[in-house]
């Protein structure tokens, strides 16, 4: 069965700096993966390479076994490919309605639709609300984006990539920043996810991490330094001292 | 696989009839906006010896319409906006001329005109930054104004196109000297594409442009192809505003170089910083604004009214529209729900971005 | 055939002149001033009416015409410039359009709407044979202090601690602000001397280009051009981009006239689409 | 969308504008004076002012027990403007009569205005022929390119100049005189190559080189009167003054108004016009000393004198139709003939258009101010573009 997401020796490199070295990874359908790594080891790098923001200077990226690798980034999205941002990247004058409603009527054909008003469809509202009860956003669906709580706008990151359908979802750092009372409440809905979705969460908030994912690979140096289940990899003392970061016998 | 706690939990009609209303509330239209086209219809008859300079603000309010389609709504900035406003109008000037002479027909390859050199152009607006943008649109309009007093033997080149006669709108009603009926010929098409472009800024497709405005990166992200749609919405303006040049070359029967002039690209942008950009009525607002003005200052003083003009630009800027649609917004008290998305005015990349 | 080249090479000469200051002010500033051209123009009514109505000699003008500009130039960079420089570029191009219009029907209703013409001193007039050339005498005196012009400021940039500084603030205000360097300062002068340049520009310009009140809208489209195409990074990038638009000017209307104009505005399409940043700057 | 903005704001706005326009209609007869007061053109809209203004206050203000009210206004040289100001004077105003026109494109713009109105339309400065056809209702007081350069062109072949250079502007009269030059002196076995230079900011300079190197007898040119100074010293620049190239053309390049400012530089150019401020009548010389003393010292130039007689023209028809307008006024101003300070002119029944005298001229300083002195008259000229057509 071909895997959710796959990649094989993808290598990046700005002039000199190599920031994704040879990295040969594969998510299985319904994963639970994490991505783990110290700053600066390329985890960034490797999403953007993924979602086709960033061309990778060699190797090649699989979705559900079809060859993504030249594939422009929105069409990645409508393969089924869908992202959250480390920093919010939102719609500061819409509100949580218009953004959701925005990916929703977007994956319905709403492109093409220039005559009907927004909402107007019974089965775009339906889902919109569904979307929005399942990540808590009910209450502040008409604010505008700018004036919510921080760990609201988080929501809404996850939220508006949810209302993409992906098969494959990739959340960066989704708790970054997210103040303790509200992070419970965000931990909640990651877990709810669907199991249909191959989620593949990158993160340093190592709670989230070992309550979440059923394997760890660990990005050191923009190559894979280590992968398995959680126990051995949270075990494994090369891990640990990579994170404090005294020198590995590569 | 465990239960899934949240998902489905019978969905409560309040919070579906809540976002239908809050969604479709966009859609219907308001007291005010009744009103406004009320007066607008209205000056027909209460105000017959006005009906020439009456004409000139629906055009202009056309013309301003358009260049909203793209700056307010696409976040598209451009200095030559006039290109494809002087393109309709030659093409309608040329086709009555030769002896087509309803303006109906007209109008339609005018548009039809105006959008193929909006789409072959929109090329050259996708890339680069704010700046290039506007330098590359102030290109095409001085090349095409080139062109246009080159080619004399059918633009009529710096004496103008002479000898255009127009048939009657629908073939009822004659074009008169007063003006009446090229008022009302106006109006009504700039009444008409009002409606499909307000019809277009609330359904989805009008929803997306704004999404590119505000965030192109998040719009990809979200799967939106953000080049076909700039294209669509810069070949869709480019039509509205060869229509408006349309019914200048037909209500007044002339076309000269004056249409595909610097000034009119410039003019059209004060037009949409007095009447605010993002919210449709500001290009018409902003007509409105910039005629009375205009007369008012001419008769006043005739050489110069051009330093009032940039006087007013100056102010306007420093002053900072953002805050002037600002207060404007402060004044509109608190209606039940909130209005989504407010008009955010000349939304571009701020200089630190560049 | 060589006298097309001598004269394009001396409106190339001009328009630098004229330009320098636009490509400082867009590459430091990051500010689009189009009114930059009202600028030159003061620097060639300065000149106009210090001659017709004073009866000064035309030498004596010249550093009056820079001087005027210049101190306007920083009068208004002190006072509305300076609010604007974080403002997007839209809003900048608007405000400077605002200023032509004004500077425009102001110079219209001061002075009249007619060509103004100067008398130029009886050595700098005619033309004499060099070489199997037609050389204007005007032409060659225009190339003569542009010239110098040119080396100056070259001089000025590379050599001087101003000059290291203005290049700092231009590669990044930010980074140049953390080392001391009052960005401030530096801003304003520049203006002013973009702003004299260009006045004197105006001044020598009055006898080839004609001056008359609508001035800046016309040679607008030129300034542009200079700075899109020679880049703003550096001063030789204009330079150069000044010379061939003036031979592709003077050339163009001499050999082609009907296709005259286009030569240029295509160039400038088709830059700015291949290197946004400019033919000869580096990418930024 | 805003509730109480848009319609407080479009209200208030459309409100204002139905205070201006409402028209007084009492016993007057209102003539609209439309003329280019700024940009390139404005001294031909100076000119013509200063002159209009300077009949009505030698012959007052009431015509065959009309009153009559001048109303000017400024087209900036846009025809769009001149356009929607003719229909706002003839729609608002009610105007009697519309009058100036300083350009062609100006002049041809309101013509279907003047038919469809009825209402005559006194051309004073523009010079391509074929604008007394736009409209049965335009009658021109000023003169028509090919008028003065046919003169001009016969002049030239009998002097031995057997090359010729024509140098115009591009739009109407330049092209006007460019053929009607081209055509009468190629009659006459001369040699002619054309050569035209954009109307909008134009420089010289190119195509002057050009002229250098073809070496011919003598360039005619032909530029709007406003630009003639600009031409003259960019023609001293490239050296060609002192080539042996005689300077010829209408009189538009050396006209009055900017003769003196443009220098020595000028002398010894020949041309052709139906007025120079030189020309020695009585009339003229009253005309000249009363225009001078009106306008501390401006000299008349001749879109002054067709300004003056344009005047003339609308008293005279009025008299003779004793008030009447429309279809009556162009009637009774059809065959008027009387000796105007350039001299007898005659308005042609069939053509509208003006019969003059053209004169050979040539630039001398006479008591230190730069003079066009005329040295031939060909008498009765008719405009020969109309004339050919006609037989």
């Amino acid at each position: 069965m071909a895997a959710a997401l796959e990649t094989r020796n993808l290598v990046k490199r700005f002039g000199g700096i190599v920031a994704t070295d040879n990295v040969t990874f594969r998510l299985e359908q319904g994963a639970r993966h994490a991505l783990i790594g110290p700053n600066g080891a390329g985890k960034t790098t490797f999403i953007n390479l993924l979602t086709g923001v960033l061309a990778p200077t060699s190797g090649q990226i699989f979705l559900d076994g079809v060859d993504a690798t030249q594939m422009r980034p929105e069409s990645r999205v409508h393969r089924g490919l869908a992202r959250t941002f480390q920093i919010n990247q939102l719609f500061p004058a819409m509100t949580p309605l218009e953004t959701i409603g925005l990916a929703v009527s977007e994956r319905m054909g709403g492109g093409r639709d220039w005559w009907r008003v927004t909402g107007s469809r019974r089965e775009i509202v339906d889902e919109i609300v569904e979307i929005a009860q399942r990540f808590r956003l009910t209450d502040a669906l008409d604010e505008r984006t700018s004036n919510l709580a921080y760990g609201k706008q988080r929501l809404l990151e996850i939220a508006v990539a949810f209302a993409c359908r992906p098969r494959v979802l990739l959340l960066d750092e989704p708790a970054a920043g997210v103040p303790e009372a509200e992070r419970h409440e965000l931990l909640a809905t990651v877990a709810a996810l669907p199991r249909d979705v191959s989620v593949l969460l990158i993160e340093h908030d190592m709670d989230l991490v070992f309550s979440f994912a059923d394997r760890i690979s660990v990005l050191v140096n923009g190559a894979i330094f280590t992968e398995g289940t959680v126990e051995e990899v949270s075990t494994d003392p090369r891990v640990r001292a990579v994170y404090l970061g005294e020198s590995v016998d590569e | 696989m465990p239960a899934d706690p949240i998902a489905k939990t019978a969905v409560p009609p309040s919070t579906a009839d809540f976002v239908r209303r809050s969604l479709v509330r966009k859609g219907r239209w308001g007291v005010a906006e009744i009103g406004f086209w009320a007066v607008a219809a209205a000056t027909l008859f209460l105000l017959p010896e006005r009906h020439l300079i009456l004409n000139e603000i629906a055009i202009i309010g056309l013309f301003a319409l358009s260049l909203d389609l793209i700056l307010g709504y696409a976040g598209i900035v451009s200095l030559g906006h006039a290109a494809f406003f002087g393109f309709g109008a030659y093409m309608a000037g040329i086709l009555a001329k030769h002896g087509f002479a309803d303006p109906l027909l007209g109008l339609v390859v005018s548009a039809l005109a105006a959008a193929l050199l909006g789409f072959v152009t929109s090329f050259l607006v996708l890339r680069g930054t704010d700046l290039t943008k506007l330098m590359v649109t102030l290109g095409v309009a001085l090349v095409l104004g080139e062109i246009a007093n080159q080619a004399s033997w059918v633009t009529g080149g710096a004496d103008g196109l002479q000898g255009i006669s127009m048939g009657p709108v629908l073939g009822l009603f004659e074009f008169d000297i007063f003006g009446t009926t090229a008022y009302a010929y106006s109006l009504t098409v700039t009444f008409l594409l009002f409606i499909v472009a307000r019809r277009i800024v609330v359904s989805p497709f009008g929803l997306s442009l704004r999404s590119i405005r505000d965030n192109p990166l998040r719009a990809r992200a979200v799967g939106i192809p953000v080049n076909r749609r700039l294209v669509a919405v810069y070949t869709l303006a480019a039509a509205y505003a060869g229509v408006a040049g349309a019914l200048l070359a037909q209500t007044t029967q002339f076309v000269s170089l004056d249409v595909l002039a610097f000034h009119r690209s410039a003019d059209i942008m004060l037009v949409l910083v007095i009447g605010g950009a993002g919210y449709l009525y500001g290009g018409l607002l902003g007509a409105i604004g910039f005629k009375v003005l205009q007369d008012i200052l001419s008769a006043w003083t005739p050489q110069y009214w051009q330093f009032w003009i940039g006087l007013i630009l100056v102010v306007l800027v420093l002053v900072g529209r953002e805050r002037l649609t600002d207060k404007a917004k402060a004044l509109r008290p608190r209606s039940r729900g909130r209005l989504a998305g407010q008009a955010k005015v000349l939304p571009t990349t701020t200089a630190g971005e560049v | 055939m060589l006298t097309i080249l001598f004269d394009g090479i001396a409106y190339g000469m001009l328009l630098f002149v004229l330009a320098c200051g636009l490509a400082v002010t867009l590459g430091l500033m990051n500010f689009v001033n189009l009114a930059h051209g009202a600028f030159a123009m003061a620097g060639g009514y300065v000149t106009a009416v210090l001659m017709n109505r004073y009866g000064m000699p035309f030498l004596a003008t010249l550093p009056l015409a820079f001087i005027v500009p210049a101190f306007v130039g920083l009068a208004l960079e002190r006072t509305l410039y300076k609010q604007l420089y974080a403002r997007s570029h839209l809003d900048q191009v608007l405000f400077s359009i605002g200023l032509v219009f004004m500077a425009v029907a102001a110079v219209d209703y001061a002075m009249g709407s007619q060509q103004q013409l100067i008398q130029l001193p009886g050595w700098l007039q005619g033309r004499v044979e060099v070489l199997g050339i037609q050389v204007g005498l005007y032409r060659s005196f225009i190339i003569a202090i542009c010239g110098v012009l040119v080396v100056v400021l070259q001089l000025i940039l590379s050599k001087t601690r101003f000059g290291s500084r203005l290049r700092a603030a231009v590669d990044d205000p930010r980074v140049a602000r953390g080392l001391g360097i009052n960005v401030g300062l530096i801003f304003a002068t520049t203006f002013a001397v973009g702003s004299g340049l260009a006045g004197l520009g105006g001044a020598l310009g009055a006898e080839i280009l004609g001056l008359d009140p609508t001035f800046p809208l016309k040679f607008m489209i030129y300034f542009l051009i200079v700075v899109t195409v020679g880049g703003t990074t550096t001063i030789t990038g204009p330079f150069l981009a000044s010379l061939i638009l003036g031979i592709a000017d003077v050339a163009g209307k001499y050999y082609v006239p009907s296709l005259g104009a286009f030569i240029i505005y295509t160039l400038m399409i088709v830059v700015l689409i291949l290197r946004p940043q400019g033919l000869f700057a580096r990418a930024r | 969308m805003r509730r109480r903005t848009v319609l407080s704001a479009a209200g208030a706005a459309l409100a204002m504008l139905a205070l201006g326009g409402t028209a007084s209609a009492q016993e007057a007869m209102k003539i609209g004076l439309i003329l280019p007061m700024t940009g390139p053109f404005a001294s031909t809209g100076r000119q013509i002012e200063a002159a209009v203004k300077l009949y009505m206050q030698q012959n007052g203000d009431t015509v065959a027990g009309k009153k009559i009210q001048l109303i000017v206004k400024d087209d900036t040289g846009v025809a769009d403007v001149t356009k929607r100001l003719a229909q706002e004077l003839i729609v608002n105003e009610k105007v009697g009569v519309i009058a100036g026109f300083g350009l062609t494109p100006l002049a041809l713009a309101p013509a279907p205005l003047a038919t469809q109105a009825k209402v005559p339309a006194v051309v004073m400065a523009a010079a391509t022929a074929t604008i007394t056809e736009a409209s049965p209702y335009i009658v021109r007081t000023s003169f028509t390119l090919p008028q003065a350069t046919v003169p001009m062109a016969n002049w030239a072949s009998e002097n031995g100049i057997k090359k010729v250079v024509t140098l115009v502007s591009d739009y109407g009269p330049g092209i006007d005189a460019e053929k009607a030059f081209s055509g009468a002196f190629s009659a006459k076995g001369g040699q002619v190559e054309n050569m035209r230079v954009p109307l909008a900011n134009p420089d010289f300079s190119p195509f002057l080189q050009k002229v250098a190197d073809a070496k011919p007898d003598a360039l005619f040119v032909f530029v709007p009167s406003g630009v003639g100074a600009q031409f003259m010293k960019q023609f001293v620049e490239r050296g060609l003054d002192k080539s042996g190239i005689k300077l010829i053309g209408p009189g538009d390049v050396t006209d009055d108004d900017i003769l003196n400012g443009m220098g020595d530089v000028a002398l010894g150019a020949i041309t052709t016009q139906h007025y120079s401020a030189a020309h020695d009548s009585p009339e003229n010389k009253a005309f000249v000393e009363a225009f001078k003393k009106a306008n501390n010292g401006m000299r008349p130039n001749f879109m002054a004198v067709g300004g003056y007689d344009g005047m003339h023209l609308i008293y005279e028809g009025l008299k003779k139709s004793n008030g009447a307008g429309g279809e009556a006024l162009v009637n009774a101003m059809k065959g008027l003939s009387w000796t105007s300070p350039r001299g007898p002119v005659t308005i042609d029944p069939q053509t509208r258009d003006i019969i003059q005298n053209i004169y050979v001229r040539k630039v001398e300083r006479v008591n230190g101010e730069l003079y066009n002195v005329e040295f031939a008259t060909i008498p009765n000229v008719k405009d020969p573009v109309k004339a050919a057509k006609s037989n």
